[in-house]
């Protein structure tokens, strides 16, 4: 008897559809070559990250050398600007920066830099949406409505704002920037949490739980949680780039912590100053940001689709 | 429950969101900054220290044993009255519309934040109407056409643009325009369009002197058409289209899939098969019987769209040095002109609450079935 | 960022002072709305011949009853220069007055309200003789009474047209004062008491503080006809910053009478950002519209050809129609305070570690940058390597910047041994800012280790950290401190000295305010410029150098010999005294550089960059403003 | 008597031959259809039974062609009087169900567009094409005309609508909004015929103010306003309860008669058979195990399955209780090799697995396919 009673806590259904969703994964990926590229491009991208230090040497980004500044001598690519600077023995196949630093370089550093404050920014507004949405979702009642008016408020602004407005109050550093996108994003995911766990209490082997007098905090983080939270993995998945996306918009408007710093929107915020003698400053950090977000959009996109039982036919 | 009752019960909803968001930003401008920095917009430089010790109780910030002002700068002597005081005599200034002075470079330090902001708000609204116009225009007809040929080419290429815009950072498209439209595509060696400004007082393709015009709501577009300067007008249009452009690819994304996904909902539901099997035109079937009940839903997105835009104008301004809200807000947050900020954000507050008010009325209005 | 409103753009092209810079350098002037004029020798009365035939751009004559309301009008009220411009305007000419008129000049607090007015009149500053001639009665003479009276800020205006404008304004707001004269009675000079007075009624510190009222010329609103110059302001938008000036049909044509407007609009636009405006530029160019834009050295060669500059230096633009006039020097230098007794902002006390109360660590920082390298790789030469606080040419001419001798040159060995001395026997004993010794126990500026180890390296350190800071996007300042930053940080690596710098970008206005109140050790101040109010070698000191300026003056610093000095020019001054003025300008000035109170970095360089169809136009090196070299034009 | 009537009538409406037809999803493929032989006489109402999933409504949807993207028949012909039903361009297709090929739905509740009218649903029939249906409304108009004309104190103008009508039957053609009023009118006059109360009054109704009975009795009305040659009713019934489900069949069945067409009855209910089908068959996996008449049907099943389907059935005399079939419909992503009911089959033997039956006629119009009837000798060829 007790193990039929157990059979509803490991949630039987769970391996085969882990399973099917794996076989329909892969089916997605067969018949559609974006996802694929998706993919490819964000695990080449952490890959780029996780190696970055081995091919540059992290010291770099504090060296400048003012006789390389805005230098462009790639032999593949003359490029049609007026007052080329030249960069004397060495070749910069991205040229160099207002620093004087190897454009490539700078990107390969800043590659890490971003992704570990999108990760950041992620991993901490899933916890927190995790816990208070469900929290909202399983209690309801008043705790419920306090956490949804309190994300209603965030939601009311956006985001830049916010973000602007706690920089200017908390300084300029990696972590206030960090903290600043950390408090846009969490709503979100409060908000996704808790749809998914309002559909997932009222499952029978809730009931059931209940009827054997399983306490709710056990139901919650041991069953509920676990049984929800694949959603927000995904969602995760796809903020990723968006998070890039924000990080970079920020530092290129200026509320940079160190402009030398080699984060992709910060070397853009150059590249806008010198748009005329070095479109390569520009261009370049940009078309990351582009190729990354992409990758991580593509992808997350993808595994929405394997997600959607709407799609599933 | 009847329709007013709904509509009270959001609209009291709505009173308290504000209200709230006026504590959270009070909070986080006035609570972690030194009142000196809170004082400043109200204090004309020209002022003695009896001056502004006598600025900073009436603004609420000094008590008034406060013996100096420079006891008030050091923080000490119980010169500073408690955060609540504080707030009380703000949102009384807030609600008067009292924001001090500008201290905005560039612009007389005697003008008031609140003549400052909403001199250059129009420009702002201007972009943002022009693009979620465009927005729309894009985003629905690649939403329907990526469903109604789900996994083939056609979807395939507008999720790539829905997803691409959705991707790019918003900056460096403006950037690359600029770069493609402005310096290397040249019409007959002119720059195509305007790189600055709402007005095309520097394009190429302008009329060399579009004259002026009255400034009847403060929108260009709208200023010109109703003091029938024709030239002007054109000049305006030609300004926004890069601008409102940028905005509208890298905003489409979210309203696309939602359009997209809607659609694909619907055109599964049996009463399309049914209407096939009637042997409807396929035009039938999708405009007459799926389009709407995909629409409808998109509608609820719009608040999510106005957020989305307002937040997006800030960078593609700065980028086109378009003269709105936008563009200033950055100039405040490096002056510390915090009011400007704290007025930026409610005024976006009210905006975003009410569209998102309005929208779920109308929602509800529209559709037959809902019961609230 | 500028502002148009501060700067000279307007009062340069609306409004005309009785003198002029004149053209080719500002060390003279030239009698302009003047016709001519005699300094009594005790340099207590100037008396002046004023032009006849001359009128506003409204109509009304220019006559001695205009200069009378128009000085009155600076005396008492701040920033009534006919473009607001803060408390300069009044300061420049109270400082001939009784100096309790100014909170600048005494320490007292200002009275505000009628009496001020009051106290004003009392002086008799102006006293009409004639329709056209007047005298200035000065109390404290002073060697640059003329350059006060070039200075864009004592332009003319018209008298009916401001009080009648000004009047309408205060009394349609008149909710929390009551004008004493509601309406203006009597002769001009009547009045234009009157109109003081009840200027200063204005003034109130109620319970939402507005401050005195505005005046109707503050923000130059659309159609000011005030000024008797080339232009008159069409339009401004306060919003967009857009301010359209059209010109003046029935100018007088300036003493050569060939003075023209010959453009028949200016549109000056605020365009933050530079690409645009280059952009902007180059669609005029093409569209054949005329237009000037103001360039950074820094993108000097967005428009410039680099080997032209570099090899034969010319400015020769890139672009096809567009001509780049210059360079000029101007009566600028930037610089980079090195400050002692820095204060915590949040606890307000002083910070136990003041590293440049010590010669040896103000030396050593300056001896760390390449300041010849950054000014032709970041600066690309616009400028020139300062060797002094003075700018060259600046009037009385022989205040000789060449002969003073810099302590300092870039040299990294220096620094190192610098370094060195001053970390293994440090300094023991500070002078506050008030001249009293500070407890001992106080400050320490101990870092890293006083005897170093067989490796030649500290043990356990002393960790130490000197941030620098400068102004967001200003790339040269960030490229010098960066240079600091590096030779110091190197040399600290080797020794294991625990001595770091840091270098943050902080927004000019947060800097500026953190700087003035001595919050921060070392700060890069070009994001404002240090420029005179006018070009006068004796002013540049003031807040510098001289004791009570707004620097905090450094430890070890002769305060007292600076001080004699100081009093010394300040009588040849009002003597007009030329010689010894000149000579104890230049002693304050061996002075300062033996001590390196400051790093002295570039005097910059000023060029027009505008379209080639603009013919004419007059570049004075006297106005007082820095950068957008634009917005100096006289265009005609 | 409808027997005779079938025996007589030679010519068959439809028939499907060898039908196989395959469903690409992410798991795999599956063989839904695996070459089913079926034809409908003119008139006929042909009962198909099976448990569900069995292809039943694959089937009908076949021969709709309405089929979903990821189906594929992979081989025979479905042939619609005369016309190869599968070769037709989309086009022919459509047209081919605006006017031949009516079908009915399962679930009366989300198969009419909830925001739609019930009017404008019906309506947009004839304006999707409106030539096909001109003579079909202006007969409808004459024949009330000369209803009219014939009663007393007729209305004068009617002589001149005649005359109008008749010149429109020559040209085909019809003005809008003359079309319309027609279409109004005919859509009301059918309401009426299949017994809904105050049919102007459900003209103007939302689906969701409709029982399911009304809203089924809406969809045959619209299935009737294409006077179809093929009706293809999908399980109309069950969604219903017991009393409306006797309306609904007898109305189908009135129908048939009327408009003389053949309808293609799916269900799983026996007793709807047993009441209003001539012919019968059965479907199991993805295959027609039998055919029969009814009644020889019910009275000696053949086919293993066929005869467990009957003895499920709950009968009214409780001589003995029903007892189902073991085991449950086959995974038809890998389906049972040769005769796909072996695994359930009492009577398998060595055969069935490894070889396919095909369809032997053990009787008169009773065919099965079964080893156990014969089909051992020679190779598989499915006559």
């Amino acid at each position: 008897m007790s193990h039929e009673m157990k059979q509803p806590e490991k949630n039987p259904a769970k391996s085969r559809r882990q399973h099917s969703d794996l076989r329909f994964a892969l089916h997605l990926l067969r018949q559609n070559p974006i996802v694929m590229a998706g993919l490819v491009i964000s695990v080449a991208t952490v890959v780029l990250a996780l190696l970055s230090n081995l091919l540059v040497n992290g010291a770099y980004w504090h060296q400048q050398n003012l006789t390389l500044r805005l230098c462009w001598n790639n032999p593949a690519f003359g490029w049609p600007v007026t007052n080329l600077f030249n960069c004397g023995g060495q070749v910069y196949p991205l040229g160099t920066d207002a620093y004087g630093r190897s454009l490539l370089q700078m990107i390969i550093l800043a590659i890490p830099i971003d992704l570990q404050i999108a990760l950041e920014v992620v991993a901490s507004a899933v916890v927190i949406g995790v816990v208070f949405g469900s929290l909202a979702a399983y209690m309801g009642g008043l705790i419920d409505e306090v956490i949804l008016r309190i994300t209603d408020i965030f939601l009311a602004v956006p985001w830049i704002l916010l973000a602007i407005v706690l920089i200017v109050v908390l300084g300029r550093s990696l972590t206030t920037l960090t903290l600043a996108i950390i408090i846009t994003w969490w709503p979100w995911y409060v908000r996704l949490m808790r749809s998914q766990v309002i559909g997932e209490k009222e499952k029978l082997y809730v009931e059931r739980l209940k009827m054997m007098g399983a306490g709710w905090p056990r139901i919650l983080f041991r069953h509920v949680i676990p049984n929800s939270i694949y959603p927000i993995l995904v969602q995760s998945t796809l903020d990723i780039g968006s998070v890039i996306l924000t990080v970079s918009a920020l530092t290129f408007i200026g509320l940079t912590p160190n402009p030398l710093l080699p984060e992709l929107g910060n070397l853009s915020n150059q590249g806008i100053e010198y748009f005329f003698t070095a479109p390569w400053l520009i261009i370049f950090p940009g078309l990351t940001i582009l190729i990354i977000s992409l990758g991580f959009n593509l992808l997350g996109d993808g595994i929405r689709d394997i997600f959607d039982p709407r799609l599933r036919r | 429950m009847r329709l007013y009752e709904y509509v009270l019960r959001r609209i009291l909803f709505m009173v308290f969101v504000l209200f709230a968001l006026s504590v959270l930003i009070f909070y986080l401008t006035r609570g972690l900054l030194p009142p000196t920095t809170a004082l400043a917009p109200y204090i004309n430089p020209r002022l003695t220290d009896a001056g502004k010790l006598s600025i900073a109780r009436a603004v609420g910030v000094a008590t008034s044993s406060c013996p100096s002002f420079s006891d008030f700068a050091a923080l000490q002597n119980g010169c500073i009255t408690p955060l609540w005081t504080q707030y009380l005599y703000w949102l009384k200034n807030v609600l008067v519309g009292n924001w001090g002075y500008t201290l905005l470079p560039g612009i007389s330090g005697t003008e008031s934040t609140w003549s400052v902001f909403f001199g250059r708000f129009p420009y702002t609204a201007e972009l943002d109407i022009v693009a979620a116009a465009l927005t729309f225009l894009i985003a629905v007809p690649l939403g329907i056409i990526s469903a109604t040929h789900n996994n083939k080419a056609p979807d395939h290429l507008s999720r790539i643009v829905s997803l691409g815009g959705y991707s790019i950072p918003q900056f460096w498209f403006g950037a690359m325009l600029l770069l493609v439209f402005v310096l290397y595509v040249r019409i007959g060696g002119l720059g195509l369009l305007p790189a600055s400004g709402a007005l095309g007082t520097t394009c190429a393709l302008c009329f060399s002197n579009p004259g002026t015009i009255t400034a009847y709501t403060g929108v260009p577009l709208l200023d010109a058409l109703l003091s029938r300067n024709i030239p002007y007008f054109w000049d305006s249009v030609v300004a926004i289209i890069l601008p409102a452009m940028t905005l509208a690819i890298t905003s489409l994304g979210l309203l696309t899939r939602i359009v997209r996904s809607n659609m694909m909902e619907v055109l599964r539901q049996d009463y399309i098969t049914m209407a096939r099997s009637k042997g409807l035109k396929e035009r039938t079937v999708v405009y007459s019987h799926a389009l709407r009940n995909a629409i409808l839903p998109a509608i609820t997105v719009t608040g999510l769209l106005v957020t989305y835009l307002i937040g997006g104008s800030v960078i593609v301004e700065i980028v086109f040095s378009w003269p709105g809200v936008g563009s200033a807000a950055l100039v405040a947050a490096d002056v510390l002109d915090i009011n400007f900020l704290e007025l930026f954000v409610l005024v976006a507050g009210v905006i975003i609450v009410v569209t998102n008010l309005t929208v779920d009325i109308l929602y509800a209005v529209l559709d037959p079935r809902i019961r609230y | 960022m500028y502002d148009i409103y501060g700067s000279s753009v307007v009062p340069m092209n609306v409004y005309e002072p009785l003198f002029s810079y004149n053209g080719t350098n500002g060390v003279n002037t030239v009698p302009w709305l003047a016709q001519s004029y005699t300094l009594s020798f005790d340099g207590h009365t100037l008396s002046l011949t004023l032009r006849s035939g001359i009128t506003f751009a409204d109509g009304e004559p220019f006559n001695s009853s205009a200069v009378y309301f128009t000085y009155n009008r600076i005396l008492v009220m701040d920033g009534s220069a006919p473009i607001g411009h803060g408390t300069q305007a009044s300061w420049i000419f109270q400082q001939l007055l009784n100096t309790s008129l100014s909170t600048t000049l005494c320490a007292c607090t200002q009275v505000y309200g009628t009496q001020y007015a009051q106290d004003v009149i009392a002086e008799h500053f102006v006293q009409i003789t004639g329709p056209l001639t007047l005298e200035l009665h000065i109390t404290n003479p002073n060697s640059a009474l003329l350059y006060f009276l070039a200075h864009p800020v004592s332009g003319i205006v018209a008298p009916g047209f401001v009080m009648q404008h000004d009047l309408a304004l205060w009394s349609e707001s008149s909710n929390d004062y009551q004008l004493p004269y509601p309406k203006l009675s009597g002769n001009e000079t009547q009045m234009t008491n009157e109109y003081m007075i009840d200027y200063q009624a204005t003034c109130n510190t109620g319970a939402t503080p507005k401050g005195c009222a505005q005046t109707y010329l503050d923000n130059s609103v659309d159609g000011s006809q005030a000024g008797t110059g080339p232009y008159t302001v069409q339009s401004v938008n306060t919003a967009t910053n857009i301010i359209t000036l059209s010109a003046n049909p029935n100018y007088w044509g300036g003493p050569s009478g060939n003075v023209h407007a010959q453009i028949k609009t200016i549109i000056y636009k605020y365009v933050p950002d530079q690409t645009t405006r280059e952009i902007d530029l180059q669609n005029a160019a093409a569209a054949g519209q005329a237009m000037v834009i103001d360039v950074a050295p820094t993108n000097i060669y967005d428009v410039a050809s680099r080997s032209d500059w570099i090899n034969h230096n010319n400015l020769v633009s890139t672009t096809p129609g567009v001509t780049i006039y210059g360079p000029y020097t101007q009566y600028a230098t930037w610089f980079i305070p090195l400050d002692t007794n820095v204060t915590n902002p949040f606890t307000g006390t002083y910070y136990s570690f003041q590293p440049f109360a010590d010669y040896r660590l103000r030396l050593a920082f300056a001896d760390s940058v390449n300041l010849t390298l950054i000014n032709e790789q970041v600066n690309n030469k616009l400028g020139t390597v300062a060797n002094s606080i003075l700018p060259p040419g600046i009037p009385p001419s022989g205040t000789n910047v060449s002969s003073s001798k810099l302590a300092y040159s870039y040299n990294p060995d220096v620094v190192q041994s610098l370094l060195l001395s001053a970390m293994e026997n440090p300094i023991t004993h500070f002078t506050l800012e008030n001249g009293t010794a500070a407890p001992s126990g106080e400050f320490s500026n101990a870092f890293g280790c006083t005897a170093l180890n067989a490796a030649g390296t500290c043990n356990h350190p002393i960790p130490q950290t000197i941030p620098l800071v400068y102004a967001t996007g200003d790339t040269i300042d960030e490229a010098i401190l960066n240079q600091i930053a590096g030779t110091i940080n190197n040399v600290s690596t080797t020794y294991n000295m625990g001595l770091s710098v840091d270098v943050t970008p902080l927004p000019c206005g947060q800097m500026t305010s953190e700087a003035f109140s001595g919050e921060v050790y070392a700060w890069a101040e070009s994001c404002f410029g240090w420029y005179d109010d006018y070009p006068w070698a004796l002013d540049f000191f003031e807040p510098i150098v001289a004791p009570g300026g707004i620097y905090a003056a450094p430890e070890g610093w002769n305060t007292a010999q600076m001080g004699e000095y100081w009093n010394a020019a300040l009588q040849a001054s009002s003597q007009g005294d030329m010689t010894s003025l000149i000579n104890s300008i230049n002693s304050m000035n061996a002075l300062a550089n033996e001590q390196v109170s400051n790093l002295w970095t570039f005097y910059p360089d000023i060029y027009m960059v505008m379209t080639s169809n603009i013919r004419g136009f007059a570049f004075n090196p006297g106005f007082y403003t820095t950068g957008e070299p634009s917005q100096m034009a006289l265009l005609y | 008597m409808s027997q005779a009537h079938t025996q007589e009538g030679g010519d068959d409406i439809l028939s499907i031959q060898e039908l196989k037809l395959k469903f690409h999803t992410y798991a795999g493929e599956v063989s839904a259809l695996d070459g089913i032989k079926l034809s409908i006489k003119k008139g006929e109402l042909l009962g198909l039974v099976g448990e569900s999933g069995c292809g039943k409504s694959v089937t009908a949807l076949a021969i709709a062609g309405l089929l979903p993207p990821n189906a594929e028949v992979t081989g025979g012909d479905v042939v619609l009087d005369g016309k190869n039903v599968l070769a037709l361009k989309p086009e022919e297709m459509r047209l081919a169900r605006l006017k031949d090929i009516a079908m009915i739905f399962q679930d009366p509740m989300t198969y009419l567009n909830p925001v739609l009218t019930i009017g404008s649903q019906m309506a947009e029939i004839t304006r999707a094409e409106p030539k096909l249906f001109v003579s079909t409304l202006v007969n409808y108009r004459l024949r009330q005309i000369d209803k009219q004309v014939e009663g007393t104190n007729p209305n004068p103008g009617l002589p001149a609508e005649r005359e109008r009508l008749r010149h429109a039957l020559e040209s085909q053609s019809l003005g809008r909004k003359e079309l319309n009023e027609l279409t109004r009118s005919y859509a009301i006059s059918l309401l009426r015929s299949v017994r809904l109360p105050e049919p102007e009054k459900v003209f103007e109704m939302y689906p969701f103010e409709l029982s399911g009975g009304m809203r089924q009795r809406v969809m045959i009305a619209m299935a009737m306003m294409r006077r179809p040659k093929l009706l293809l009713a999908d399980e109309i019934t069950t969604a219903l309860d017991v009393t409306v489900q006797a309306q609904i069949l007898h109305l189908l069945k009135d129908l048939r008669s009327e408009i003389n067409t053949s309808v293609l009855l799916i269900t799983h209910d026996l007793a709807i058979v047993a009441e209003v089908c001539d012919r019968v068959a059965v479907m199991y996996a993805g295959n027609i195990v039998e055919i029969a008449e009814v009644h020889e049907l019910f009275r000696n099943p053949l086919h293993p399955y066929s005869k467990g389907l009957l003895a499920s059935v709950p009968r009214a005399d409780l001589t003995r209780t029903p007892d189902s079939i073991e085991g449950s419909v086959p995974d038809l992503l890998s389906p049972p090799s040769g005769c796909r009911f072996h695994p359930r089959c009492p009577k398998a033997f060595e055969v069935c697995p490894s070889r396919k039956p095909s369809m032997i006629e053990v009787a008169p119009d009773h065919y099965v396919s079964c080893f156990l009837y014969g089909g051992l000798n020679g190779k598989n060829n499915n006559t």
